[in-house]
């Protein structure tokens, strides 16, 4: 078999892009986000993306890179503050965003690769997020129907990975990329450490190597922490402060 | 004289119960994990995928793979789990928490809430605010009574758009406390801040309420206030 | 805080359990079911269950005491072949049986404890499982409307657990523990290796201590096999005998 | 002479491609996980939550918590991962698995199968088999010809309550192999058995098909058969 790990970003993305496509990136903020595969997706100049993701990176960051390189038509995010570029684009018509509540676009993700085409929540009934959809009333109370959500390209970032693409994420790194990476036509997994088969423990594998269909050891993380707050050596408190 | 910031944390903080399972917004609500009472067991979910959240890290400790939903370094504790978004919110949406406490732009009488945008100004999104309230048994919304204009922020009616409609349980603001009856409407004062009257805080509040006071001699109840229009 | 954790099975059912009950039982075949929890459950003698699980156990193995006892009213299953008992309570109209396909009740079980109400799948459009419910089309396939599942009782069989509720399943034997885990009311855990906080690594856990109300150590497994297959010491090949 | 079992088995494994993840159902496809040809790398899954299922296991190897779908005692491989039954199906669900090859009761020309109950018979459940067929992109079938009675089991459409509607894409009996378009519907003959003649093959067989086998010389397409009934 034709193996699935490729040498680099670049190679790993090679013949995976196109204008026009849809691409769902793993990170909250800037927390295990796919570095390196979003350097070379810059690199790449393939325009008109849409983009799916929880953020769009901050000024300076992850696909804020993208984002700057004029190569986004449509985001789909929760969140996208920190981000002055995507507010000017957004006030001049230059991008088009839509909204959804995290645990709503977490589980569209979800429902997209576990081939649930829609699901009902309570979350945004009687709100502008449910405009134009259907609400309709379970047990007495009301729901918003969503829809699955899939992609051309999914782009994950794990701490652990195998050649067989099974992939284990660490802390809270782990955020969007379990479900992104089960909801991409193609999914592409970047590791900070790349093990063979049989080292990492069948029971602990958060994605299993069937969503996975190239991987890559990625270098140079920067991991930009967006809001480093510590508390002082002398303190037992939680109290601390922002740096 | 009404309460500051961290009496304001104080009092959401006497929401807690022992083994709750909790959820605090960015701001003031944050606050209130400093202010868990001794002995008590209290454990701290951040939606982007941990339960069991312990203090920010000493600055030798910090790593970029363990934040919280306000983005910010934190470290873990024996019991910390981490999960998915997916997991994490399907814990939110499906009930488990035991109480959300969140900021709020504004809080209707019959428990609608708004806090995550303002129509003209840039739109940041609603993170992950729409499914705590909409999932969460308990929500409690700690905000400032008014604008700075002087506008009530606790309104008939919202007037900016919603998070969640018919969603607040009790709201704390500096001048008192009020408890709301989601699933039947209305709000009632159950507590003012010391030295704050009630001339003062009908004065300062839009939207209808009853007033239940825990006053020496006799328990007011009942007692329907005017409405007040403000701005 | 009370403990969660409670010295036995029948310790941890006290008060929990009542006439007309709804209880979910983790298990796929034999495989992870919650034997010290199901032993308690007959010897309660609580009558009128609805039961929901992939299986209603085999002849003289799991929830089969518990409708060999006479205490089940209506069961939700996949498959409940290998059970005499049930063929012949079903077959003179002594017990209900709603059949699910597995990966129906599965995801209705997860939608359940995430406060999904209802969703689509493809699954059983055009069949019997279809009828009398709502079958709409997305993107031009058809798709079968389902509710989410939820019980008063929830009973989960992990391998390891830490006193706060934390829980890792080991091998096949995860299945429907996770999501059942997540959809009761009351959630009850049996572990064979009951550990301190700290001794589970947090990234490998699979049931957060939130949806664990209250676990015990269980003893006396007797996992019985119900198809014990074996290759000889000699060949290579995959394939082998039953024993 | 018509296929044994062991050959209708070896002819399913010739629809494995390298790199595929599958599922097989109990019977013979379970046959097909001995036939993967050297050098090819097949993962199989077993629904009730394992990916990369290995070999029985040495008898003092059984291992209660390790079983398959058809609650086999088995063994893991390297590359094994396990997980919940609601992963396992949404990847089967999801589209993620490659191939299924199942057994069948009755499959229709226009690619029904019915394979999970009989009428009057104690309904057993259909497991997994309902997801399967539904969410998994290619479907091979694999069951005998006819009945005992010799009764067609191919036919214009299914007696028996289906399993699933339009999912069958190959079926593979003793005598023959049809490949069916569950899209347009229709059905045609791709290959016979050694020795099997299109008279026997027509007349035992109540679905209507046409005719597209390799024959040295010319390769007949679009030859309509007559509509066969039995039973």
């Amino acid at each position: 078999m034709k193996s699935k790990v490729y040498p680099n970003a670049a190679a790993a993305l090679d013949g995976a892009v196109f204008d026009g496509m849809t691409v769902m990136a793993g990170g909250f903020g800037l927390c295990g986000i796919p570095e390196n595969l979003i350097t070379a997706l810059r690199d790449s100049n393939v325009k008109n993306l849409t983009v799916i993701g929880n953020n769009v990176g901050a000024d300076d960051h992850g696909m804020w890179a993208v984002l700057a390189n004029g190569q986004i038509r449509k985001v789909l995010a929760s969140y996208v503050g920190e981000n002055k570029i995507l507010a000017e684009l957004f006030l001049n018509g230059g991008i088009e965003i839509e909204f959804n509540p995290q645990g709503t676009l977490a589980e569209r993700i979800r429902a997209g690769g576990a081939g649930i085409p829609a699901f009902y929540t309570r979350t945004g009934y009687g709100t502008a997020v449910a405009e134009g959809k259907e609400s309709r009333q379970f047990n007495g109370d009301w729901y918003v129907m969503e829809t699955g959500l899939t992609a051309d390209l999914a782009l994950v970032k794990a701490w652990k990975g195998d050649t067989e693409g099974n992939l284990v994420y660490r802390k809270t790194a782990r955020n969007f990329n379990p479900m992104i990476a089960t909801a991409g036509k193609l999914t592409i997994a970047e590791v900070e450490i790349l093990v063979e088969p049989g080292e990492l423990d069948p029971d602990e594998i958060h994605t299993p190597g069937i969503f996975v269909k190239r991987l890559f050891k990625g270098s140079g993380y920067v991991k930009h922490i967006e809001r480093l707050t510590t508390r002082p050596r002398a303190s037992g408190a939680a109290a601390g402060v922002e740096i | 004289m009404a309460w500051t910031r961290d009496e304001m944390a104080a009092r959401a903080a006497r929401e807690l119960r022992d083994g709750f399972y909790v959820n605090l917004g960015v701001g003031i609500p944050t606050l209130v994990a400093n202010m868990i009472p001794p002995g008590m067991k209290v454990t701290l979910q951040s939606e982007n995928g941990m339960l069991g959240m312990g203090p920010f890290p000493y600055e030798d400790e910090a790593d970029a793979d363990l934040i919280n939903a306000g983005k910010q370094t934190i470290t873990e504790l024996p019991q910390s789990s981490y999960f998915s978004s997916a997991d994490s919110f399907g814990m939110i949406r499906g009930g488990h928490i035991d109480l959300s406490i969140l900021g709020g732009m504004q809080v209707a009488e019959n428990g609608d809430l708004a806090n995550w945008m303002v129509p003209g100004k840039m739109i940041k999104g609603m993170g992950g605010a729409m499914d705590l309230v909409a999932g969460v048994p308990r929500v409690v919304v700690v905000m400032e009574h008014t604008e700075k204009s002087g506008a009530s922020k606790f309104k008939q009616r919202c007037g900016l758009p919603l998070t969640g409609k018919s969603v607040v349980d009790l709201l704390i603001t500096e001048l008192g406390v009020f408890e709301i009856d989601r699933k039947g409407g209305g709000a009632r004062l159950i507590e003012l801040a010391p030295g704050i009257t009630l001339d003062e805080i009908k004065a300062k509040t839009e939207a209808d309420f009853t007033v239940a006071l825990p006053v020496s001699g006799e328990k007011p109840a009942g007692m329907k206030s005017a409405a007040i229009s403000a701005a």
